[in-house]
């Protein structure tokens, strides 16, 4: 008797515990991680020019805690259905800081960037149009200078008013920090002065117009009130809660598995883009991706942007919608490419790469890996938004598709020949090898994704095993260029090529590559034609274009690294509570998608045309 | 008559079938009586005394009747036989050493299992700690747990406890074996103080040491093989026994005081029968030097003296002629 | 008995401050670049000073600059100060502000499970022992479940409870439509999200100790002291009572043994339900090779198990004579 | 009795004890199916066979197939064999460091106790993960043997803590203080005394460690840090689960190496105490 009463004494203690409780436990989320990692780099594949000055750090660092989250006075506890929304599928771990300038964190709290903080413009990969969002406008007046006017009655959460002033504080925060992200910026921005309220002038010296368009729509500006009076550290890593910011949704709460944010009533853009439509988002962080199938199913998700193995089978059932009616059901997100180790034999010959890029049985990875979720890439590697840019003249000559046998006899004519014969070709020199392509041991579609690639590959007589380590093992290698090929999707939706080709051909080379080039693919004939196109202005298209086809007839002669499908912009929604989605059939179709840093390319748009259903 | 056993028969199940452990056993024991009960091992001694108390599987009652004082004492059923137990009837086992409840003081012990048998504890605590006494223990051994103590003071413990209720019938089995010498003589002794002292009225003492026998047996019975062979007071079984079979047993020790275990009936060929399926008749007459054709029936166990018992057809034979 | 608990308090302070030295260790030994990977999570900056001024950076902020003794002093320094560092995973968040977001989630799952399942098994178990017919029908359930894999049980409570039957949630902690709040509603919904876990913990625990104590049992009604009771005409109570009793102690230590074995089922559990505990909080640390973290889950499960043993460890003398004199190897 | 005699009443009762049986035939069973498995299936566990992807046993895929389209039987039946391996290599390895470590502290007592205690304790409170985590992080590719030695490695604590527990009880048995008073050397007396006593006990430590290896192997294959190069039970269910297996109701992909799991260590469990009824006269069903 005496440990029954203990142990319901011990309930009740922890029970109230758990009440107290300020929140969220980590959770390994294996597929979602590679999507976070995704979401990271569009906002930070920025530049590669290199600051003037470096920071110096002060000797003692303060970590800021983090609070308990829940705010003083509750609002309401139970959430009414028909005004809130239940999406899931960004954050990766429980939210940990509020810090706009922490993009990848941010993932976490998907909505500090977006719902808190907002931007000059908004990107619209559907049209693929930068359009106003801060601004009222913004143009170049010569080669040199770049004018923004901001809206008038922008305000701050906090009711101060957001001024030109605000915006040169937050570009001017990077001038002498180098350990923030936009940093290098000011390799060619020169300064930024503010006329008045809302007139803004940005001077440049030789400017990189390509990517001068990601900073607008990818800078959070910033109150400066606020922000003037932090030290370089709370600015690069504190953790900023409670962020007062001007957007559209104010933080509410959050949980060991969620974040829940509230409508901003006095919004300055419900004038502008119209109100969102539900008044609290509950963003849901799944520990993997098949509880968030369940949910889905369940309905107790509104739009889901996990990586749901065989959605395709419940959405042809009619249990979830998705954009497409059929395959590939998802919008691509990003390019899957095969880097390969150009530093290594024989992977540093480029005949050897070219007929390995043939070798690959794409259609299997597209069938079986994602049971056709996603579709094969373009060998251009460019996402679909952007395929007026692929040079079809180059393609017709170049491009490459699955053909077995072409790859043995292009193997065979480059002098690659199974001389002992164990099945497997010897290098031109005789001598063998046995490669390894990785991925992340856990993440599930790639493991399938690089069986099938081994395999394959096997079948051309190339000898490639699949090997999956654990991702830390896997990131390192990856970065200091150990590996012999492996799979990354760095890359993701821009207005420009650039982005992808800047991540591509990333150089110089160092000896940690952080964010591309991972093959250390070493061509200054190339990375000279990267750097052209990043000066070529955004509203030259024919000149853009041109710039493509030479750096796409460059990377397919010498095949550094091989695209292969476009991961899908995952996302399954239900209309039992919210409708309007955006599908195929919508007149103009944003994204319905919640990951960090897709706000502001359609992600909040997509909420403001939702509809309640009565 | 203290006890009285007519044609007990119990057998040992097993898979192979049953064992003839003990069969039709028919004695008694008088009031104050002392008697010393001898027979190699696997004899069936020790079933004999544990049939008369805690008869349970793989122990099975055949047949066959046992009285106490005049009781009939329902042997066969383990719930009726309680109300015997302890208080006419009692035991010390030969696990004497383990016999102990050892995560229970020994005091509490004593107390709980009175209380469980309806008896005042405190009433007779004057009584125990007078015989704990008797036994030379200090009164402070109620604190203790049994593993505080030595293999000997355990021993004496035990005695206590299962006299404590003053039995009419004290079965004592193999109590000595596990002491050495000193300390046997010096057990011995007391439980002859303790039929004195009339903690118990009488006491069947099983040992196969019949020196220790000798030194305090007022009779000893002789089993051989689940069959008792012959019963007399101790002198005679010693000096001048009757049954062939006991005849060799004493002769075969070398000296009064050697331990009976180790002289393995050297004298005699074979071995006893497998109580499996044992001969039919006399199952000694396989070694048996004198067996004749009348073996093969059962001997009925005869009193041919007054207090001397023989189950042996050609002990009749000469006594009839005689 | 003075001697013996300073002797035990000793026994215990050199394996925590062993084990913690072996905690310590681990991640420095482990391959891979934590700063590299906080970088990666934070957001790289890719051109090479600003990359080298974050790593000079972040190096600092965990103290990785440091001589290997000064971080190893730093490091029991630190612990006494209660500070286990800062959670590269969830960056900039201190691992013990994390892990006691989790531990009530764990004792909330744990010691119900822990502490039911061994009483009530117990008692099962000496149930099952009491007759042949029972043994035979009882008895085989204890066997199944205790050989039952913890998530799998998991797996199929999930699938029948949550998912065929739709009963129970599968996922979580409490609702998706709630914030915590003191109220039936909430109190009621975290239930109804513990009672699954709690349950597949409690199941496979239920049948390990109902066999334990069903086989000690039998022993210990075979054993001498129990045939001397009935031989005295003690009524079975009294027996069984004894039995129980001393059939109790081995359970006790056995209770102790199994606490790493629950600990891992509550991690495998916990994934398979998404309970938000330490074990989960682990197996995250783990994948994102959040070394600050991995030590802090290490060092919580090291002390909970080095405590609850110690616990026991007084428990058991305190009931058990035999013990004491066997530990201090004295014989009787 | 003659020990020649011992052997056969044990084989005897061996053959006649109804749990005993039954649990051998069941571990049997499993162990043919592991062996002759691999044959019957005609795929290779990991080969992409059905097109249709998931889809409930059939007579061509008797257990069905994965969310690939792998054939689920091969899986299962390589997953078997994999389970003995673990089961026998780190069940060993676990005994053999146990009756090592417990006998010696059990028998010599004092010191040696104490310090071995000490190294017991700590192996038992160090979080297995946590050697695990070394051992994933040294080996990018971790290998089934490697797991084996791990758990065996990290099991042996309780073996050491039951046979320590049981030396102790059989040290302080009067037959064997009697033989110490009677001058017996130590070799003699553990081979003639205790050894023989403590058998029984042994063999049946080793069928708890074999059945405890199979557990913790499923364990940690289920998250995640098994194998990177074999397929095993706990794979499979870390596969089943990762792909929605549950909430797509391919139940037929996380059912069976569950069951066959919890089969096979139930009837270790059974096997044990049908020995120990064996091995102790006391408990012989009559």
């Amino acid at each position: 008797m005496k440990r029954v009463l203990s142990t319901t004494v011990a309930l009740l203690v922890v029970l109230t515990m758990v009440l107290t409780a300020c929140g969220p436990t980590p959770t390994p989320e294996k597929i979602t991680v590679r999507e976070t990692v995704t979401v990271k780099e569009t906002v930070t594949v920025k530049e590669t020019v290199t600051v003037k000055e470096t920071v110096t750090v002060k000797e003692t660092v303060q970590v800021p805690v983090v609070v308990t989250a829940v705010p003083e006075k509750p609002t309401e506890v139970v959430y009414p259905r028909n005004e809130t929304i239940y999406v899931s599928g960004a954050a990766w771990g429980p939210a940990s800081t509020w810090n706009p300038f922490q993009p990848g964190s941010l993932a976490n709290t998907t909505g500090t960037i977006g719902f808190v903080y907002e931007f000059l413009f908004a990107f619209d990969p559907q049209t693929g149009k930068v359009t106003p969002w801060l601004a009222e406008s913004g143009k170049w007046t010569n080669a040199t200078t770049y004018d923004v006017i901001l809206r008038k009655g922008l305000t701050w959460s906090d009711g101060k008013p957001l001024t030109a002033a605000d915006v040169k504080f937050t570009f001017e925060l990077s001038q002498k920090n180098a350990a923030l992200w936009f940093s290098p910026l000011w390799t060619y921005l020169t300064g930024v002065t503010a006329a008045d309220e809302t007139h803004l002038t940005f001077t440049f010296k030789d400017p990189l117009y390509q990517e001068w368009d990601n900073y607008l729509y990818n800078l959070p500006i910033v109150p400066k009130h606020l922000w003037e009076s932090k030290t370089a550290e709370e600015t690069n890593s504190g953790a900023n809660e409670k962020p007062v910011g001007s957007g559209a949704y104010l933080y509410d709460t959050r949980g060991e598995d969620r974040n829940v944010w509230v409508r901003n009533e006095n919004w300055w853009g419900i004038a502008v883009f119209g109100k969102p439509a539900p008044k609290r988002i509950v963003d849901i962080r799944f520990s993997s991706n098949n509880v968030a199938l369940g949910a889905v199913i369940k309905g107790d998700i509104d739009l889901s942007n996990n990586f749901l193995p065989g959605v395709a089978t419940l959405a042809k059932a009619g249990y979830v919608k998705t954009y497409f009616a059929d395959a590939p059901f998802m919008l691509s997100a990003n390019t899957a490419v095969l880097f390969l180790n150009t530093t290594k034999k024989p992977m540093d010959d480029a005949k050897f790469r070219r007929a390995l890029a043939f070798a690959i049985d794409v259609p299997s990875i597209v069938n079986i890996a994602y049971a056709q979720l996603v579709k094969a890439a373009s060998p251009t590697g460019l996402l679909p938004s952007l395929s007026r840019f692929d040079d079809a003249a180059v393609l017709a000559k170049l491009g490459y598709s699955f053909d077995t046998a072409k790859a043995k006899q292009m193997l065979a004519a480059a002098g690659y020949k199974d001389t002992n014969g164990d099945k497997f070709v010897e290098a031109p020199d005789g001598s063998a090898f046995a490669l390894e392509v990785t991925c992340p041991f856990g993440w599930s579609d790639w493991m399938a994704a690089i069986d099938i690639i081994a395999s394959s590959a096997q079948a051309a007589g190339i000898n490639i095993k699949a090997v999956t380590p654990d991702y830390g093992a896997w990131n390192t290698a990856l970065q200091g260029g150990t590996f012999d090929m492996t799979l990354n999707n760095w890359a993701s939706m821009s207005n420009t090529p650039w982005t992808l080709y800047n991540l591509l051909f990333r150089h110089p080379i160092q000896e940690q590559m952080q964010s591309g080039n991972f093959g250390r693919y070493n061509n200054k004939a190339v990375f000279d034609l990267v750097d052209a196109l990043a000066k070529v202005p955004t509203t030259d298209e024919a000149g853009m274009k041109a710039a493509c086809a030479k750096i796409q007839e460059a990377m397919l002669t010498d095949m550094p690294m091989i695209p292969l499908w476009y991961n899908g912009l995952w996302a399954q929604f239900s209309e039992s509570a919210w409708t309007n989605w955006p599908t195929e059939k919508s007149t103009s179709p944003t994204l319905p998608t919640t990951w960090s840093g897709y706000w502001q390319l359609g992600g909040l748009m997509t909420l403001i045309n939702l509809k309640p259903v009565q | 008559m203290s006890l009285q056993v007519e044609n007990l028969t119990v057998y040992y199940q097993t898979l192979r079938g049953d064992v003839k452990a003990l069969e039709s056993a028919t004695f008694s024991i008088q009031g104050g009586e002392i008697m010393g009960l001898a027979g190699e091992s696997g004899c069936g001694k020790t079933t004999l005394g544990h049939s008369l108390i805690r008869l349970t599987p793989p122990m099975r009652f055949v047949q066959g009747r046992v009285q106490i004082d005049g009781e009939e004492l329902p042997i066969w059923d383990m719930e009726r036989m309680n109300s015997f137990r302890f208080k006419k009837i009692s035991i010390i086992p030969q696990y004497a050493m383990n016999a102990m409840n050892p995560t229970r003081k020994v005091g509490k012990m004593i107390e709980e299992l009175l209380g469980s048998r309806n008896v005042n504890f405190k009433d007779n605590l004057p009584e125990l700690k007078r015989r704990l006494d008797l036994v030379k223990l200090q009164d402070d051994v109620l604190d203790m747990y049994p593993i505080e103590m030595s293999g000997g003071m355990k021993q004496r413990m035990v005695m206590v406890i299962s006299t404590l209720m003053n039995p009419s019938l004290l079965i004592a089995d193999e109590i000595t074996s596990a002491l050495d010498v000193s300390s046997q003589k010096a057990v011995a002794e007391m439980l002859v103080e303790f039929r004195d002292k009339e903690c118990c009225n009488s006491a069947m003492v099983i040992s196969h040491d019949i020196s220790i026998l000798y030194q305090i047996a007022d009779s000893i019975m002789i089993m051989y093989a689940g069959q008792l062979m012959e019963k007399a007071p101790t002198d005679v079984i010693v000096h001048c026994p009757r049954h062939p079979y006991t005849k060799m047993l004493i002769s075969s020790l070398p000296t009064v005081g050697v331990r009976y275990a180790e002289a393995r009936l050297a004298g005699i060929p074979g071995k006893p029968p497998l109580l499996l399926d044992p001969p039919a008749g006399c199952r000694f007459r396989e070694r048996c030097p004198v067996a004749f054709g009348k073996c093969c029936e059962v001997p009925p166990f005869m009193e041919i003296q007054s207090g001397h018992f023989v189950a042996c057809w050609k002990e009749f034979e000469t006594n009839a002629h005689a | 008995m003075r001697r013996y608990f300073g002797r035990k308090i000793l026994i215990y302070g050199l394996t925590f401050i062993l084990a913690a030295t072996i905690d310590w260790m681990i991640p420095r030994f482990m391959p891979g670049d934590p700063i590299a990977n906080v970088m990666a999570r934070i957001g790289a900056v890719v051109n090479p000073a600003a990359a080298q001024a974050m790593r000079d950076y972040y190096t600092h902020i965990f103290g990785l600059d440091l001589p290997m003794w000064q971080q190893y002093v730093n490091f029991w320094n630190s612990l006494l100060h209660g500070d286990l560092g800062i959670s590269i995973y969830l960056f900039p968040t201190p691992v013990t502000t994390v892990l006691m977001r989790a531990v009530p989630y764990d004792l909330f799952l744990l010691i119900p499970s822990i502490l039911l399942s061994w009483y009530a098994g117990n008692k099962f178990g000496a149930f099952a022992a009491r007759s042949k017919w029972l043994d035979n029908t009882v008895s085989p359930i204890g066997y199944i479940l205790t050989a039952t894999p913890y998530m799998w049980l998991g797996i199929l409570l999930a699938w029948l409870f949550g998912i065929v039957l739709g009963w129970f949630p599968i996922a979580g902690a409490y609702g998706f439509n709630l914030r915590p709040h003191l109220s039936w509603t909430f109190i009621w919904d975290v239930l109804h999200h513990w009672f699954l876990p709690f349950m597949s913990l409690f199941l496979v625990g239920f049948g390990g100790q109902a066999i334990g104590m069903r086989n000690m049992i039998i022993y210990e009604l075979e054993a001498d002291y129990s045939h001397y009771l009935e031989a005295l005409g003690a009524p079975r109570r009294l027996v069984r009572k004894y039995a129980f009793r001393n059939a109790m102690l081995p359970q006790i230590t056995g209770l102790a043994l199994s606490l790493g074995v629950v600990v891992a089922g509550a991690l495998v559990t916990e994934v398979v339900f998404s309970y938000p505990g330490i074990g989960y909080l682990l197996l995250a640390a783990i994948q994102n090779q959040d070394y600050f973290l991995i030590q802090g889950c290490f060092l919580f499960i090291i002390i909970g198990v080095l405590v609850a043993n110690f616990i026991i460890d007084v428990t058991y003398v305190i009931i058990d004579p035999r013990t004491r004199r066997g530990m201090t190897g004295e014989t009787a | 009795m003659t020990k020649q005699k011992k052997k056969n009443e044990f084989l005897y009762f061996a053959l006649r004890n109804k749990k005993l049986r039954v649990a051998l035939s069941v571990v049997l069973f499993f162990l043919v199916l592991a062996f002759v498995g691999p044959v019957l299936a005609h795929n290779a566990p990991f080969a992409y066979v059905n097109p249709m992807g998931a889809e409930p046993p059939s007579a061509k895929y008797w257990f069905g197939t994965t969310f690939f389209g792998q054939d689920v039987f091969a899986q299962f039946v390589h997953g078997l064999r994999a389970t003995f391996l673990v089961g026998a290599l780190a069940g060993g390895l676990g005994t053999l460091i146990g009756i090592l470590v417990g006998f010696t502290a059990g028998y010599r007592g004092g010191i040696v106790d104490e310090i071995l205690n000490v190294l017991t304790n700590i192996v038992l409170v160090i979080p297995t993960l946590a050697v695990l985590l070394i051992i994933a992080a040294y080996l990018q590719v971790r290998s089934i043997p490697m797991e084996c030695i791990f758990i065996g490695f990290t099991a042996w604590p309780w073996a050491a803590r039951a046979i320590r527990a049981q030396t102790f009880s059989l040290r302080a048995r009067e037959f064997v203080d009697l033989a110490r008073l009677s001058g017996m050397k130590d070799r003699k007396l553990i081979l003639t005394e205790i050894a023989p006593n403590m058998l029984s006990y042994l063999v049946m430590t080793f069928i708890l460690q074999f059945g405890g290896a199979i557990l913790n192997a499923a364990t940690l294959d289920f998250i995640g840090l098994g194998p990177t190069n074999a397929v095993s039970l706990g794979l499979m269910m870390q596969y089943s689960v990762l792909w929605g297996a549950l909430q797509l109701g391919s139940w037929w992909w996380f059912i069976p190496p569950g069951l066959a799991i919890m089969a096979i260590v139930g009837a270790l469990y059974v096997m044990n105490v049908g020995l120990d009824e064996v091995f102790n006269p006391k408990l012989r069903e009559m």
